[in-house]
């Protein structure tokens, strides 16, 4: 088990290696500079001493060595714009991050599942039609049109809920509000990975229906509810699995949108304010980061499905 | 008794029946599969040939003003700026559906490149290829998007480019697997066997095997991109104007929301029902491709 | 829209008819432009409540740092004082400095500070703090603090006693009491001494310690800002018990927020939805003047475009009261120099104006040679089409009064090829490389007529981007700045304002206003801009 | 007498100590653990000029591999391939491309081994444009000779794969193997797919076109009736290694492995007269990615002793021509049953 | 001896484009106690369709049973309604399916799903239930069972796939067991020995047994009864001995012989059968198998023979006694030589 999860780590480390090239090249060789250097009023003079202050003067070859030097040694440097660690920066937002994401893939996971199965099992009926062509279309409304919707629905014209924030917290908190806070943020985030879910359950369902061993249990005289919700249910389910762990980039990515749409200020609204002041250490950071969370999202969707699915061998 | 000749010239009973159906009529049958290829089709010659007739160009402020309701001479009203909405609408769908077959046709090409490579020569390639493709997933691609854009600025070639960058991995994972499979085929090693040059094995033999799925991966990949080219634009990041697409109508429009929702309405509709199309399009050729298809 | 504006003026009149006859208010919302609604509520003011305040990012708690922005600039005004604070009738007016005076070559300024002013942490506020701020942050040019350029005549701040310091300049400038209102507020040197102002974060993004009449309550990253009652304060202690600053970045979002009531009063920054607001019922919409001219330049380093008559026809070309009309919602007025008219005392329409004249244009471009020979709707010289490349960076209207721009200069001839851009990229190519050949903006000042830093000669790699030279204009400007008294710079500013208007360093568009949206059961703001206002903030309250 | 003449026949291929391991990974993906699968263990065997060896065995023994590796679609892990006195493994792709004419394959599976998007057509001519053998017309007409041969109407020379039966298909591609004259043909369980009543026109095919074209081949079935039926010598297989091998006659009538009495025994014949005495091996065949010590088949060998467990019997000639690895090989005449029941006894 | 099982003109169809497709097209045969009955046909025969409709189960795929009756115990099983069926499937009716790895659930340990086929028609606890699957286990010649009963299906061979297949099929003491093509899928040595199991148990437990297969040689060795099916129809139905000495219809024997014999002369030309079998939904007119018979005449090709009874056995040919003479005077003349 250890030994997998290190094996795991190693490899995610030549890929964060990947990563973290790609976007510090990306991100050193394009014109602009961080937005302190970038004030409009700034003088010539003033925007040296910014420059020299953040170490930009140096060839980014040399700036990519002493970054990684130090991300090796877990320092992800000071955020430009606010002079804070980035370490510190990111981990104000990433909660709320992650707290959207989660109830979102516990949302989607549950409705999208009982959808898709409801799907499969009237496969071909009405049912299963309108199912599918909701889920086409929920593919393919543009999440942030639907999201400006509701605000325009819920919080303008009939407002019953707010239209942005995370709501109060620390000792101000309560359940009710931060429920109203949430709800818009989970379903217009729902909507990037909930079809996906909904189809995959129901093709994998229908994929399940059809195996041998389905027959064999109706032959053994097993009831039709213990035949879908027993057998075929259990299996459907093991690529499922699978699935939420390839959601999960496409979840972060429909996260900057509703995030920015419900001002719910995670990591999304981070890199947009990060890319847009070129705050080269942040979005390093952030890059990070994510594909840490990916990652190991991954690893653990991996753990998951190696408890679930007998077939693969248990990890000793 | 018979010749062996005649026995074998003579009519056989039956060509067995693999899947003669073909992949034409079995998305013929797909009722909505095929309303979304006519409509596709009605909707692209509006688009390509609309702003060859309509007399508005889509930056011009018209006489009649801003935000002007529904009238003859413009159908769609126009917009704050007193432009012709119609004429934008034709221009944008034009550098919409632009943006979205030349993001899909270019990531199509990186895709189908790395991953028929990757799958076909193996070894140190594919270990290469496969790691650059699995940090790229890594990566959420709107993040990269969003970052590459912001700072390699918002042309439309970038944003093409960007675009189809951040979404090649997909493709490349289909044909990957494709490949492997394909090339396991016995009809593969029996042109090996025959002596033919790796490159032709994979030109000849390979890619058209996995052509279809390369159309399918092309289908849904018009419709992400033109989502993917909205929602930057939503944020600000995609094509500027003065260049019209549905995308930054929309971005704009959303200021109006309140006080002339048709702005908004209309390219978020459009953008809607293209996808969608697609998107029906994508499945329907899946399906017909394969019926028990279960992948995404 | 036309309508609309008519309604406006009527409305206005009678506004003011009324408030003239009866000198009170009778509290209906909507378009009360210059209604005063501060002084004239009906309540008196009462303790308690709390304000909500939109900011766009988090902040930074350090008015100097490089990454302090607008955002900053809101809180830091509130939490911190300056020597001077913008008056109410526009004019510096005193705020940590009592009164100043100045030498008589004005090169010395000597300011007399208050005495009972405290820090947040109880610690007296004494000249060493503003010795220190500017002599160790302002003036250290490897910090490279904000604003600092308005400071490059200052030589040293010199300590004369506890409550006394001298400023000394390497030249006079008649504007530092303006400068000293404009975010420049002073910090404490018993917390920053030793320490590296950028990043002390302990202060700047944790625990600022000012002398506001607020100080900070509680921070959250991405959230909120809370400032809570300052009882310690050196002036009238405030009414309300809060102010919280919320982050929202996204402008609708604001917008949404006012109409449902979670936010009290910003600047509206994107004027489409004002229709929306117009029709909420308890919010109160005001027009207020600003020290701001948006404006519109030709690279004076392209020798193509140093003849005045291109800028002129361009002028002419350009129908400014529509896009006001359009982009601005009408709050706006068009600009011919650039001094506002908020600015009372010197501003002046008596200069050279350029009405939305086409054909003005056109002959103002075959004077240059500009025509269009072969038909084709652009205008040549010499076989070679006049084209421009428009660079704007996205913020704000930009786009929208760019590419409306855009379409009035096609009209004349002018073959104008529009380039939309990040800020960021925006500022490298515009401001820094200075690699192009037309662009928009917008400058914003303070509270004085004092545009050397814009139009100057010697600004040329500085904030005189069109790197405009007039010799007639510098000496104005240097006049002005050197001028002692009013009554001397309104003749200076007034002739230097002609001269703009004719030589156009700039091609001004317009001054706009900024639209003030507050909940009507908000009083006690002064009639002035947001941003202004929150220098009193202390006299703010809710009515009952 | 037969086996003399064989004898004095010139060996075609032969292959020596030919050894193909496959590195897999632990399946499921989520604990890789490599293991070696030795698929072809260490195996010699000469094949003459003219003749039909038929290799049995069952299911993961490796005779497929072990035909694969022979005209080098796989690489081997080790060994020597002599094939027209040179040995093959040791061609680099050029020259390895130049003699895969003399060399071809025909396959199990008529309906993966032809690509399906090419007609069947363009499938034998294929085989003439790799080669860049004679003109676009040309092609054609040869293509539509060997269809004709195989006892398919040359008209259906633009016809797809799928337009045509199983029986068909495996035709095809006898043509597509036939189509550049080779003289060696690994025939990879041709007719393990088709139906019974299919698969006797494909064998009598074979006979047909091996005795026509004078070539040899490599006949790798697990029906032992089809093999017996087509070939002159027969090699066994268990578990990577060649246990058995002998004129085809003498495997059948007196078989000097045990494996190989048993597995004769045990095959349903439809025959009623010739009922066998039935020796039902107990167990499966091991993994072959962790072999037993020492003899490969003594797990469920009922011969088997201590020596068996110790010692890895070599394949030895034990009469004229006859090689068996096992160190108690049957007399001939001996049924494995008579070996049993006097094992016992020795015991006792 | 009773009949357990008696199938009247069954004719099962498949839910295709234009209507139903019949696989099973009229079939009718009988299976009495304690005796072994193979199904004998190559693909597409429509062997295991008839299966299918015993146990009622083509219904969940596609298929539904058109006409015909399907008399188990005296009872009329197409006349049952699901709940019905369902007590009498996997209790008195058993059935193991060829793939024994994807015929049993990846996800479910082995004595679960034992010990649940158990649970479905008895009342005891799930322990009860285990023992039972132990002991199950072992008299399926399974070692160490209580091992295998905590493992997974895909962590057992082949051969012991199918033996669990066997004892979950045996947990309800069935009185008649399906075996479609229980050793297709495996190795000839393991084949034998699950052959040689099922031949055991049907005697221990005095149970019937149809077997189905394409192997006419496993049919031999395994029956009492033979039935040839070409193309959804009975051929030919036949004790074993009669069908292995003298084949009554054209197909059976040309079946017979063009399967090369342990004993037979070698290298010789195999003796075969024209064309290939007729796939379902172009099937010729009159008797299925006329386009591939030596023997068909015009009547052949356009009437379809009824199977009907001839010296104790029934066959379906118009051209019964001919043959039967020609076979009598030549052996093999009237085969048909394809090369």
């Amino acid at each position: 088990m250890l030994r997998f999860i290190l094996n795991r780590l190693g490899q995610s480390v030549v890929l964060m290696l990947i990563v973290t090239m790609i976007t510090f090249f990306l991100i050193n060789l394009a014109p602009g500079g961080p937005t302190g250097a970038m004030r409009m009023e700034a003088s010539p003079e003033e925007r040296q001493a910014i420059i020299e202050r953040l170490g930009l003067d140096q060839p980014v070859i040399v700036r990519y060595g002493q970054w990684l030097g130090d991300a090796l040694q877990g320092d992800l440097g000071t955020s430009f714009n606010s002079s804070e660690p980035v370490i510190k920066r990111i981990f104000d937002r990433l909660p709320y991050t992650i707290e959207l994401t989660v109830f979102t893939v516990i949302f989607s996971v549950t409705i999208g599942i009982i959808i898709g199965v409801i799907s499969a099992i009237k496969r071909g009926r009405a049912q299963d039609h309108f199912i599918n062509f909701s889920s086409v279309i929920g593919l393919s409304v543009p999440s942030f049109w639907l999201g400006l919707m509701f605000i325009l629905l819920f919080s303008v014209e009939l407002k019953w809920l707010p239209a942005s924030g995370v709501g109060p917290r620390g000792e101000a908190f309560d359940l009710v509000t931060y429920l109203k806070h949430i709800i818009m943020p989970v379903i217009i985030l729902s909507m990037t990975i909930l079809p996906n879910i909904v189809r995959f359950t129901r093709s994998s369902m229908l994929e399940v229906i059809s195996q041998n061993y389905i027959r064999t249990i109706r032959a053994k005289g097993a009831k039709e509810f213990i035949v879908l919700y027993i057998h075929a249910l259990r299996n459907a389910l093991i690529p499922v699995i699978t699935v939420i762990g390839v959601l999960i980039p496409r979840l972060l990515s429909g996260a900057v949108i509703t995030e920015t749409i419900f001002g719910w200020t995670g990591i999304g609204s981070l890199i947009i304010e990060a890319a847009n002041s070129r705050d080269y250490p942040l979005v390093m950071g952030i890059t990070v980061v994510i594909t840490l969370v990916v990652v190991l999202s991954n690893l653990v969707v991996d753990l998951v499905y190696s408890k679930v699915d007998p077939r693969v061998k248990n990890l000793a | 008794m018979e010749t062996p000749a005649n026995i074998e010239t003579a009519p056989e009973v039956e060509p067995v029946q693999q899947r003669k159906v073909t992949f034409w009529t079995s998305l013929h049958r797909n009722k909505i599969a095929m309303l979304a290829f006519w409509f596709l089709i009605v909707l692209h010659v509006i688009v390509f040939i609309g702003p060859l007739v309509w007399s508005y160009t889509p930056t011009e402020m018209t006489t009649t003003g801003p935000l002007a309701n529904w009238s003859w001479a413009h159908p769609f009203g126009t917009d704050d700026l007193g432009r012709d909405v119609f004429a934008r609408m034709l221009h944008g769908g034009r550098i919409t559906l632009l943006v979205g077959l030349a993001a899909m046709l270019f990531s199509l090409l990186i895709g189908t490149i790395i991953g028929a490579c990757a799958g076909f020569f193996g070894k140190v390639v594919e270990s290469i290829l496969m790691r650059v493709t699995e940090a790229m997933m890594a990566i959420p691609n709107f993040f990269f998007v969003l970052v590459a854009l912001t700072v390699l600025g918002t042309s439309p070639m970038m944003v093409i480019i960007v675009i189809a960058c951040s979404g090649w991995m997909e493709v490349a994972r289909v044909v990957y697997g494709e490949t492997l499979k394909w090339k396991e085929y016995e009809f593969v090693e029996a042109a090996n066997a025959a002596g033919a040059k790796p490159l032709r094995i994979l030109i000849k033999y390979i890619i058209p095997q996995v052509l279809p799925s390369i159309i399918v991966s092309g289908t849904l990949m018009i419709a992400w991109a033109i989502l993917t080219e909205s929602a930057i634009s939503y944020l600000g990041l995609g094509i500027q104007p003065p260049t019209p697409t549905w995308g930054n109508m929309l971005q704009n429009a959303q200021q109006y929301l309140w006080t002339a929702p048709v702005l908004g309405i209309l390219p978020g509709a459009a953008i809607t029902l293209i996808v969608l199309a697609y998107n029906f399009l994508g499945d329907g050729l899946r399906d017909a491709l394969d019926p028990k298809f279960v992948k995404k | 829209m036309k309508t609309k504006r008519w309604l406006f003026l009527i409305m206005l009149v009678v506004t003011i008819g009324m408030i003239a006859a009866c000198g009170s208010n009778d509290g209906d919302g909507g378009e009360q432009a210059e209604q005063p609604s501060g002084e004239t509520g009906t309540s008196e003011p009462t303790q308690g409540g709390s304000v909500s305040i939109p900011i766009v990012a988090d902040p930074t708690f350090n008015p100097w740092h490089p990454s302090a922005y607008a955002e900053s600039n809101v809180i830091n005004r509130v939490i911190f004082d300056g020597l001077t604070k913008f008056g109410k009738d526009g004019l510096p007016a005193p705020n940590l400095a009592e009164n100043w005076e100045i030498s008589d070559d004005g090169l010395v300024w000597t300011f007399n500070l208050r005495d009972d002013v405290n820090w947040h942490d109880g610690e007296p506020f004494t000249a060493e703090d503003v010795a220190f701020t500017f002599n160790e942050i302002v003036l250290d040019p490897d910090l490279g603090a904000n604003n600092a350029s308005h400071f490059s005549q200052l030589d040293r701040v010199e300590v004369i006693d506890d409550y006394t310091v001298d400023f000394h300049l390497a030249s006079p400038v008649a504007a530092l009491p303006a400068y000293l209102s404009f975010n420049t507020e002073i910090i404490p040197e018993h917390i920053f001494a030793g320490e590296d102002p950028w990043d002390l974060t302990s202060f700047n993004k944790e625990n600022p310690v000012g002398t506001g009449p607020f100080k900070l309550k509680e921070y959250v990253s991405g959230q909120r800002v809370v400032l809570e009652r300052n009882d310690d304060y050196f002036d009238q202690v405030a009414y309300l018990d809060e102010i919280e600053y919320k982050v929202l970045a996204d402008a609708n979002t604001h917008v949404a927020q006012l109409l449902s009531g979670e936010l009290d009063i910003f600047a509206l920054d994107d004027t489409s939805a004002i229709e929306r607001i117009e029709n909420a019922d308890d919010i109160t919409i005001v027009g207020r003047e600003t020290p701001r001219f948006f404006w519109l330049i030709l690279n004076h380093n392209h020798e193509e475009f140093q003849d005045k008559r291109l800028s002129q026809a361009m002028l002419h070309a350009i129908d400014r009261q529509a896009i006001i009309d359009t982009v601005l919602q009408g709050y706006g007025t068009i600009a011919d120099a650039g001094i506002a008219p908020i600015l009372s005392e010197y501003y002046t329409t008596d200069v050279k104006r350029y009405d939305f004249d086409q054909d003005k244009a056109r002959e103002l471009l075959a004077e240059l040679g500009y025509e269009d020979s072969n038909g084709d709707g652009f205008v040549e010289k010499d076989g070679e089409r006049l084209t421009i490349t428009f660079d704007v960076g996205i913020q704000g209207d930009l786009e929208s009064i760019a590419q409306m721009i855009q379409q009035y200069l096609i009209q004349v001839g002018i073959d104008v090829q529009l380039e939309t851009m990040d800020w960021n990229s925006m500022i490298d190519k515009v401001v820094i490389q200075r690699d192009y050949e037309m662009t928009l903006n917008w400058w914003r000042y303070p509270a004085d007529p004092d545009l050397t830093a814009y139009m100057h000669s010697n600004s040329a790699d500085g904030n005189n981007i069109p790197a405009f030279s007039n010799e007639e204009l510098d000496k104005l400007l240097e006049a002005g700045a050197q001028a002692n008294s009013v009554e001397e710079r309104q003749q200076i500013y007034l002739e230097a304002q002609q001269v703009m208007a004719e030589e156009l360093p700039y091609m001004f568009l317009w001054y706009p206003q900024e639209v003030q949206v507050r909940q009507s059961s908000l009083q006690g703001i002064p009639d002035l801009a947001f941003g202004d206002a929150l220098y009193y903030t202390n006299e703010w309250y809710i009515e009952q | 007498m037969l086996s003399e003449d064989k004898r004095q026949q010139e060996p075609l291929v032969e292959v020596k100590h030919l050894k193909k391991y496959f590195e897999v990974k632990e399946s499921g993906g989520v604990k890789r653990k490599k293991k070696v699968i030795k698929a072809v263990n260490d195996v010699s065997l000469t094949i003459y000029q003219g003749e039909t060896l038929g290799l049995v065995g069952e299911s993961g023994c490796g005779k497929s591999t072990l035909g694969r590796n022979i005209l080098r679609l796989q690489e081997p892990t080790d060994g020597e391939v002599i094939f027209h006195d040179q040995d093959i493994l040791t061609y680099n792709k050029k020259q390895l491309r130049q003699i895969r004419n003399k060399m071809q394959i025909i396959y199990q599976d008529p309906f993966g081994s032809l690509n399906p998007r090419f007609t069947i057509g363009q499938s034998i001519s294929e085989m003439f444009k790799i080669h860049g053998l004679y003109t676009p017309k040309e092609r054609e007409e040869r293509t539509k000779e060997l269809l004709e041969l195989v006892g398919l109407d040359p008209n259906r020379y633009h016809s797809y794969p799928h337009e045509f039966s199983g029986g068909q298909r495996q035709r095809v591609g006898i043509a597509r193997a036939l189509a550049l004259n080779p003289e060696f043909i690994v025939a990879d369980e041709p007719v393990s797919a088709l139906d019974v009543s299919v698969q006797s026109q494909i064998i009598n095919l074979l006979m047909k076109l091996k005795k026509d074209f004078g070539l040899t081949l490599l006949f790798i079935a697990h029906g032992l009736n089809v093999v017996r039926h087509i070939s002159d010598r027969v090699g066994v297989m268990y578990l990577g290694k060649l246990v058995e091998i002998s004129e085809t006659d003498n495997i059948f009538d007196s078989p000097a492995h045990p494996y190989t009495a048993a597995l004769l025994s045990t095959v349903p014949d439809p025959n009623p007269e010739k009922r066998r005495e039935r020796i039902v091996l107990e167990g499966e065949v091991p993994s072959p990615a962790s072999p037993p010590s020492g003899c490969s088949f003594r797990t469920r060998c009922p011969l088997a002793t201590e020596r068996c467990k110790q010692v890895v019997p070599e394949l030895q000639e034990v009469r004229s021509g006859h090689f068996v690895s096992c160190h108690y090989p049957l007399a001939k005449g001996q049924t494995l049953l008579d070996a049993i029941k006097e094992k016992q006894t020795s015991k006792v | 001896m009773a009949k357990i099982l008696e199938v009247k003109n069954l004719v099962t169809g498949y839910r295709g484009k234009d209507g139903f497709i019949k696989a099973v097209d009229g079939v009718s045969f009988d299976i009495e106690k304690g005796e072994t009955v193979c199904i004998v046909g190559e693909s597409g025969s429509g062997k295991s369709v008839t299966s299918m409709s015993i146990m009622r189960l083509v219904e969940y795929e596609n298929g539904q049973i058109l006409d015909g009756e399907i008399i188990f115990n005296g009872e009329d099983l197409t006349t049952k309604n699901a709940e019905q069926m369902r007590k009498i499937r996997g209790s008195k009716v058993s059935m193991i399916f060829q793939e024994p790895l994807t015929a049993l659930n990846p996800v479910f340990t082995v004595g679960k799903q034992i010990s649940e086929s158990i649970l479905f028609h008895q009342k005891m606890t799930k322990q009860e239930a285990l023992i039972k699957a132990e002991e199950l286990l072992s008299l399926v010649g399974l070692s160490e069972p209580k091992t295998r009963l905590k493992q997974y299906p895909h962590e057992l061979s082949g051969g012991m796939r199918q033996r669990v297949m066997i004892a979950m099929a045996l947990a309800t003491n069935p009185e008649l067991l399906i075996a479609d093509e229980p050793t297709t899928a495996l190795d000839v040595t393991i084949e034998a020995q699950i052959l040689e199991l099922l031949r055991k148990l049907r005697e221990q437990n005095d149970m019937s047994i149809m077997l189905i297969t394409h192997d006419i040689g496993v049919a031999v060795e395994m029956s009492h009864r033979i039935i040839i099916m070409y193309a959804g129809k009975v051929m030919e139905i036949s004790e074993t001995s009669d069908i292995i000495r003298k084949p009554y219809h054209p197909y059976t024997k040309a079946l017979l012989e063009s399967v090369p014999t342990m004993d037979g002369e070698r290298g010789t030309e195999l003796k075969s059968i024209k064309g290939s079998i007729p796939s379902l939904n172009q099937l010729p007119k009159g008797c299925r198998f006329a386009p591939r018979c030596p023997l068909a005449t015009e009547q052949c090709h356009s009437q379809e023979p009824p199977l009907v009874a001839k010296d104790n056995r029934q066959v379906a040919c118009w051209h019964v006694d001919k043959f039967i003479n020609q076979a009598d005077t030549e052996q093999g003349r009237e085969g048909d030589y394809v090369e």
